[in-house]
């Protein structure tokens, strides 16, 4: 047996779900441990300092997953660092590929965004306007620094090479198990490309029609879930439900459809689709039956962006507002 | 690396005139993969497409991109010219220099430079991007539909039967015949409509190759060239056909009273009727939506019983019927009976109808002294209301002063822009057979210009000048009713200059000439496009005037435009001339422009199943999974499938997200 | 009760007030309550402010129907002219919300604002389409039965239907004004040049004599073809054009016959038992005759 | 009438004057003759109704035509815009012109009184009478208009001054 | 010197590609803004495109089609209205001008309607002012 693969696990700017997704491998993490030696995985499993990663030589890691996205200069920074150390750098989970649930913000400026969490909500109190400074004096001597927080949600790819993605909020443990033992095999497609079935959500999904032989319709009227409950056994798209399946890869196994609940989005687009949430409303766009229907979605839809966009707003063609 | 051709046309100083074709030229050499740029007076003649061939022959290009007039005239001789040098001729790529530039743009010479330069770009952009395609073929079902039955749809049935091909000739009233069969006499030879209709009616009837399928309409289409598959309903007729003789005792049993529409309402016919006279088949049907059922026997039951003398209770029609083909008794379908018929190629003759004096309120609609010409048509006809007697309506009079007015409804925004065309000369003709039977009538016509651009027309019209009938240059506004059941014409005498008055008898109204509601629906049966008018569109008005963008569709008659007796005659014709190729030639070709689905890459989600027009997607399994398909024979590669799939599985050939995005790029970059 | 906002023109309160009387009369026994529109000016008359600027023409105009929408009730007008001139004008600037900022703006000088809201009719509208025939004839004391009519609608009762809240179902041949005499009991056949200009208004004062042309012509047709009691008519400009024109005729030895001519409401108020003294007493053409015919007590209703 | 040489007139001035003043239709009309036979001017025997202006003004005249008065006697009636097949709208042409020979003062003098009553009343037709006969039918001496009430008096001599129709000097 | 917007437009070759052609035949002038790139339906046109062309800095994207049933393909252009309302309302909701985009019917035989949609178009796109956005992938 070869050596140990070094391998190092970021946390940007996410909420660690993923790196939970990995500890939930069980004992396939336990039998992949024997392939892999962690040299970083702060804070969540190995105490290593920002620091040590820095002092390390560069391209001495095998591999690095990160997950979550850009949001200030921290992020940045450690993600660059991360980047020359590592031999192959995988941006893991929906923040980290795609910008995630976050870069939703990305809908708003840094200003409203400061505002909101600082000055405007009820239960906020502060009264002298302070809002985070990326420098501070303390009583004239001490100098503090906070990272800089940025105008937008970034995507790792945005600030670093990423050689391979994985989707999913978070990705699916087993998933991730064929991932990492794809990896460990040495097994791997040509740099840049999502490890990835290819195969939309559908394609796993018990419900989709094609499945059960039985020909797709149009939809005539849309519904939310709060609408009632949808029959468990029929495709949510034809239901009226906007499950987004059809565009979103399914390398999750359909988790979602399998408790009554349609696909968010949350594995990003089928390789090769240049805007998601385009191409999201290009194929639910044909699929209405008349124009009433689409004006009708738009009614129950009001913010048809977050609906769209809930996990790749950074990903978009227009990804930031024309000012 | 793909090694592109450019090639600037002048179009003589079609395009040199306001775009700097060398600037162009120098332009495009700078663009990436552009191994060659010419410019020529004009790329379309022989020597110019020569200059592409040689430069194909010498290996020196494999992408070629001619920027000329449009594509949509062009294309075709270009990718000939590539195919004649040996390269694939979907390797090939035109920008609208011309027809989307300098003609459009010939006070900016500058900007129309500029544009010129980005479409070369974008043309080029999408070249290198182009994929070798092949063409496929298809074998021709040997048979023609023509639909209408008046007289363009007659020849254009003759000429292809003539020719040894089966021809279906779908015609929606009991007889064919149309308008023409309406009309007295006609222009410039005043000779008799029936007279010359007649025995060619007859030949159609008699035509071994001819299938008449009368009284019915096509309610659906499939398929495309070489194989159409058309549904045709026939209309219930409650009349037996094979039995019925045309004797016409039921139509003269009948009591209903229904306005005949042969005689435009001018009299009542029978619910049971005989189309009109000469009908060809001569056959006789119940219009069951103004059958009275007499003797209580409606259709599908047994007749009473009577209490007096014990015999069945039949109704007049039934009894007035010697060949036993009306038995109200039977259970006929209301919904006739559906067939579906297989063509190679299909001639549209669906003709046109007049518009009613309804419209126009100025000209005393309620007056039943107030006619439209082809009401007057039928009152002048030897077959008509009065028996060819000119009596007035209102109290059957023989009337003394007649005033006609031209475009009605013609030339007018309110309704038609377009002239009608045959309006002038039916009017004079009118006039005229009116003199000659009646030398004391006065007779006035109204016109904004008289139009006699045919053989022979203008000779007709100064004649009737000298027969003493009145011109008049200037179109009425308003007609008044007089108490004596006469009208005031209100007109304007422009050679005068001075308003003028006619107390007329008899106002007749030159209404337009117009498609008729059914054809228009029977137009997206076709997927025939519109034209301004409102017509079928040719597929160019003047080098393919009877092609449609379907291919295998072609057209005849007024339907495509108004037109008299001998230019619609010429162009059935031509239609049917057209119509013959396919069947000649046996197979037709599919060009590749058509969608197709990558399996590996299609998840199976089936959103593109039911947008499809053509029902040319289906799910089968590959590799076990259920996949989409495109049956490439029903495919016609509009791209919509392409624009929705998810996956990005589905790619229209020669439209592809690559290339696209090619043009896309180029067209953003600064020029 | 329905309210609709009367709006009086000029020739009516200045040369016909027993008209205006009429119309005051006869309205809110029928349910509609007659509310002025205080301030309202000149529509303006085709020969003023249209004749010289499109946007003043408008602003004047937007400014009269502003007066009823601040009350929120609709306009009606007595004169022919007016309702033409306020249609066009509300047609002009609904048409465009470039014309309509336009008009607004200049509105904003004088503290006015033109919505859009209150639409336009003529009181014969509102008598047909509104009130409707039959609630006419409940309301009547007196029938004209046996008597003839020849009504006038007047031209801008009739066209351009593209700009009328109501318009005939043919303006060529109209016969709105006819169903209206009818519902009196009276016969009002139509005639050859029912629809035909009378001459008044910028023609007559262009060339009186030129205007007198047409309206001979129509006096003529009328007696000749139908020879009437009576001429009826809702149009206070053909009304002062047929009364006096015919005096003058008459005076000169032109036509030897004299036709009374009412304005539609004035019958209608009569037939309801007004007092000719109010509403019907300003005429150049003799009225008293057939005044007293039509509230004779044979005609009186049981 | 002596010869009119063609290619000396300016059609282009005009008809732009035209076409600015509201009358844009003027470029569509035909000759066709409908608005003429139903014309009450024409009618009545005055030399330029619709027809006769429109064909004018697309030849160019400007000069020769300003100081007629047919145009005036317009009454608006507009059942040319109803018959004409063109969507010329023949009564705005003439309104146009109309326009065009007010800015140029070339009016009646009798209309200038209607536009200083307009001005002055509220009022372009004002009678001498009223007062007296509206008493006679039992109504209040003055109607409620602009006639007896300052502030909307106020308010049209604003809309009206701040009007091209105030450069003219006719008030 | 005065802003002339680069226009990218879609066309079905068809009804608008066919009506800019006859714009040309008719010699209806228009501003040279506007370069058509062909489809054989507006149904081809994915609102990816659309947001590219826009992500690459044009200042506006013009797609045209076939009137309501008038499609060559039947329905394509009904596929084409309700995709692109959808997409308005996520052009809108991402902050770009309102007319930086625009859907218009315009037939084969509308040369003129081209001529003048491109001309008032062009003007709108003006008002707009360049787009100063360039972020296409």
């Amino acid at each position: 047996m070869a050596d140990k693969i070094k391998f190092a696990f970021l946390l940007a700017g996410g909420c660690a779900g993923c790196e939970m997704a990995m500890v939930d491998m069980s004992e396939k993490l336990l039998s992949a441990l024997d392939h892999l030696e962690i040299v970083f995985w702060a804070p969540t499993v190995a105490d290593v300092k920002y620091k040590d990663l820095e002092a390390m030589e560069d391209g001495s890691i095998d591999l690095a997953f990160i997950d979550g996205m850009i949001r200030s200069s921290e992020h940045e920074h450690i993600t660059r660092i991360l980047r020359a150390k590592s031999k192959i750098l995988v941006a893991f989970g929906a923040c980290a590929a795609l910008g995630g649930i976050p870069g939703m913000a990305n809908q708003h400026t840094k200003k409203e965004i400061f505002n909101q969490s600082y000055f405007d909500t009820f239960s906020t109190d502060n009264p002298d306007k302070v809002v985070p400074q990326t420098t501070t004096r303390v009583d004239g001597k001490y100098e503090l620094t906070l990272p800089e927080f940025y105008e937008n949600v970034l995507r790792i790819q945005d600030v670093a090479e990423v050689d391979y993605f994985v989707g999913g909020c978070p990705p699916h443990h087993d998933f991730i198990a064929k991932a990492v033992e794809a990896i460990i095999a040495g097994n791997l497609p040509p740099k840049g490309s999502w490890l990835t079935s290819g195969k939309a959500v559908c394609d796993v999904c018990k419900r989709n029609p094609a499945n059960k032989d039985m020909a797709r319709t149009q939809v005539f009227e849309s519904k939310r879930i709060v609408d009632g409950e949808p029959d468990p056994d029929i495709c949510l798209l034809q239901q009226g439900y906007l499950c987004l399946g059809p565009i979103t890869q399914g390398d999750c196994g359909a988790s979602c459809l399998n408790v009554n609940m349609p696909c968010r989005g949350c594995g990003g687009p089928i390789p090769g689709v240049k805007d998601y949430g385009a191409r999201a409303i290009s194929a639910i766009g044909s699929i209405l039956g008349s124009e009433e229907a689409a004006v009708q979605l738009m009614e129950k839809f009001p913010d048809l962006t977050k609906l769209v966009y809930r996990y790749s707003l950074p990903s978009s063609l227009l990804a930031s507002k024309e000012k | 690396m793909a090694k592109v051709g450019v090639y600037v046309c002048h179009c003589g100083s079609n395009i040199a005139g306001v775009v700097d074709v060398a600037a162009v030229r120098e332009y495009a050499e700078t663009l990436p993969d552009v191994v060659v740029s010419r410019e020529y007076l004009f790329m379309c003649s022989d020597p110019g497409q020569e200059l592409i061939r040689k430069d194909i022959k010498d290996g020196l290009v494999d992408r070629v991109v001619v920027a000329a007039c449009t594509p949509r005239t062009h294309e075709p001789i270009f990718r000939k010219a590539l195919e004649s040098a040996g390269l694939n001729k979907y390797f090939f790529e035109m920008a609208n220099i011309r027809d989307q530039d300098s003609w459009v743009h010939g006070d900016d010479h500058a900007g129309a430079t500029r544009k010129a330069k980005q479409l070369v770009a974008s043309a080029v952009a999408k070249a290198a991007n182009l994929e070798a395609l092949e063409d496929t073929y298809v074998d021709v079902t040997q048979a023609a539909m023509v639909v209408g039955g008046g007289v363009a749809g007659i020849f254009a049935a003759l000429d292809l039967a003539n020719m040894g091909h089966k021809v279906y000739l779908v015609e929606k009233e009991p007889s064919i015949g149309g308008v023409m069969a309406q009309l007295d006499k006609t222009f410039p030879t005043n000779d008799c409509s029936a007279c010359i209709l007649t025995p060619i009616m007859v030949e159609v009837g008699t035509h071994p190759n001819i299938e008449m399928l009368t009284y019915a309409e096509v309610e659906d289409v499939d398929g495309y060239i070489g194989n159409f598959k058309v549904k045709v309903r026939k209309k219930q007729t409650y009349v037996d056909w094979t039995k019925c003789t045309g004797c016409g005792a039921c139509a003269e049993a009948c009591p209903a009273k229904v306005p005949d529409s042969f005689n435009c309402g001018m009299n009542d016919r029978g619910a049971a009727y005989i189309h009109f006279p000469q009908a060809v088949p001569k056959k006789a049907v119940v219009d069951m939506k103004h059958c009275l059922n007499c003797a209580g026997h409606k259709i599908g039951q047994e007749p009473r019983i009577s209490k007096k003398t014990g015999e069945p209770m039949l109704a007049p029609c039934e009894k007035a019927c010697a060949a036993d083909a009306i038995n109200r008794s039977l259970p006929w379908n209301p919904e006739g009976e559906l067939i579906e018929i297989e063509v190679g190629t299909v001639v549209l003759a669906t003709g046109y109808r007049v518009m009613e004096k309804e419209h126009f309120k100025e000209y005393a609609p309620d007056s039943p002294n107030v006619l439209t010409a082809l009401q007057m048509e039928r009152l002048i006809s030897a077959t008509g209301p009065t028996g060819g007697k000119l009596l007035r309506p209102s109290d059957g009079k023989k009337p003394k002063v007649l005033d006609f007015i031209s475009c009605v409804g013609s030339r007018d925004i309110r309704h038609h822009t377009y002239c009608s065309r045959v309006c002038c000369m039916y009017m004079i003709k009118q006039a005229r057979l009116l003199m000659e039977k009646y030398p004391d009538l006065e007779i006035y016509m109204h016109f904004i210009d008289v139009r006699t651009p045919g053989k022979d027309f203008d000779e007709y019209y100064t004649h009737a000048a000298e027969m003493g009938i009145h011109f008049i240059k200037g179109k009425p506004g308003g007609i008044e009713m007089l108490p004596d059941d006469r009208l005031r014409v209100l007109g304007y005498d422009s050679a005068m200059g001075e308003n003028i008055e006619v107390d007329a008898d008899l106002v007749i109204l030159a209404t337009a000439i117009e498609l008729p509601e059914d054809a228009q629906k029977l137009a997206q049966k076709f997927s025939m496009t519109m034209d301004g008018s409102g017509f079928f569109k040719e597929l160019h008005p003047k080098l393919k005037p009877v092609d449609t963008p379907i291919e295998g569709v072609f057209l005849a008659g007024c339907c495509q435009g108004p037109k008299d007796i001998p230019d619609t005659v010429a162009q059935a014709k031509a239609a049917a001339a057209s119509a013959a190729i396919p069947l000649a030639q046996k197979r037709v070709k599919i060009e590749p422009i058509l969608s197709e689905v990558y399996p590996e890459k299609c998840s199976g989600c089936g959103i593109c199943v039911p947008l499809c027009p053509y029902n040319a997607i289906s799910l089968k399994p590959y590799a076990d999974r259920p996949r989409a398909v495109i049956d490439m024979t029903q495919c016609k590669g509009c791209g919509v499938c392409a624009s929705a799939c998810p996956s990005g599985a589905i790619i229209l050939h020669g439209y592809t997200d690559d290339q696209i995005y090619s043009q896309i790029a180029a067209l953003t970059q600064s020029a | 009760m329905e309210k609709c906002g009367l709006y009086l023109g000029c020739n009516i309160p200045f040369k016909a007030p027993d008209i205006e009387q009429s119309l005051r009369q006869v309205f809110p026994p029928l349910g509609v309550e007659v509310v002025d529109l205080p301030g309202a000016s000149c529509c303006p008359a085709w020969g003023t402010a249209p004749s010289f600027d499109i946007d003043t023409w408008l602003a004047l105009s937007a400014r009269n129907i502003a007066l009823a929408e601040k009350q929120g009730v609709d306009v009606m007008t007595g004169c022919n002219s007016c309702f033409g001139v306020l249609s066009e004008a509300k047609h002009v600037i609904d048409a465009s919300a470039a014309k309509k900022d336009v008009v607004n703006e200049k509105l904003a000088t004088i503290d006015s604002a033109y919505a859009g809201s209150s639409k336009i009719y003529h009181i014969g509208h509102i008598l047909h389409e509104k009130i409707g025939t039959e609630k006419i004839k409940k309301n009547l004391r007196y029938s004209l039965d046996g008597l003839t009519a020849a009504v006038q609608p007047g031209c801008h009762l009739l066209w351009p239907t593209k700009s009328m809240e109501v318009t005939e179902e043919n303006p060529f041949f109209p016969t709105m004004l006819s169903d209206l005499c009818g519902a009196l009991g009276l016969r009002a056949p139509t005639y050859s040049n029912i629809e035909a200009c009378c001459g008044m208004g910028a023609m007559r004062s262009t060339d009186q004599e030129k205007s007198f042309i047409l309206a001979k012509e129509k006096l003529v047709r009328m007696k000749e073809e139908l020879n009437p009691d009576m001429i009826v008519t809702t149009c206070s400009s053909c009304y002062l054009q047929l009364d006096g024109a015919q005096k003058i005729f008459r005076d000169r030895g032109e036509i030897d016959f004299e036709i009374p001519v009412f304005y539609y409401t004035q019958l209608l108020a009569l037939c309801m038992g007004a007092d000719p003294a109010e509403v019907a007493c300003i005429s150049d053409t003799p009225r008293a005759a057939i005044i007293a015919e039509i509230q004779s007590e044979q005609r009186r209703m049981k | 009438m002596p010869t009119v040489n063609l290619t000396q007139m300016n059609t282009h001035e005009i008809i732009q004057k035209v076409v600015e003043f509201g009358g844009d239709g003027v470029v569509k009309c035909i000759q066709c003759g409908a608005c003429a036979s139903i014309c009450p001017v024409s009618h009545a025997g005055f030399p330029l109704f619709c027809k006769q202006l429109i064909r004018k003004v697309q030849t160019g005249y400007e000069e020769e035509i300003l100081d007629d008065p047919s145009t005036w006697a317009c009454v608006a009636c507009n059942r040319c815009v109803e018959v004409c097949p063109r969507g010329v709208n023949p009564t705005e042409v003439i309104f146009a012109f109309r326009r065009i020979q007010a800015n140029e003062l070339a009016i009646s003098t009798s209309s200038l009184m209607s536009q200083s009553n307009l001005y002055e009343k509220g009022h372009a037709v004002l009678s001498g009478e009223s007062k007296k006969l509206r008493v006679k039918v039992g109504l209040p001496e003055n109607p409620p208009t602009s006639v007896n009430d300052e502030k909307a008096q106020k308010e049209i001599q604003t809309l009206l001054d701040n009007s091209p129709m105030a450069d003219l000097g006719i008030f | 010197m005065e802003f002339s917007p680069n226009i990218v437009g879609f066309a079905c070759q068809w009804c608008t590609y066919a009506g800019a052609d006859l714009a040309g035949n008719l010699r209806c002038k228009y501003p040279s803004t506007v370069k058509l790139i062909k489809v054989p339906c507006s149904g081809r046109v994915e609102p990816e495109y659309v947001m590219q062309a826009l992500a690459r800095g044009a200042d506006g994207v013009f797609v045209g089609g076939c009137h309501f049933g008038d499609c060559h393909y039947k329905t394509g252009n009904y596929k084409t209205s309700r995709r692109m309302m959808l997409l308005t309302k996520l052009l809108s909701d991402m902050g770009i001008a309102k007319d930086r985009f625009r859907l218009e019917w315009i037939s084969g035989a509308e040369g003129k309607k081209f001529a003048e949609t491109i001309t008032e178009y062009t003007e709108q796109v003006k008002k707009i002012g360049p787009n100063l956005f360039k972020g296409g992938k």
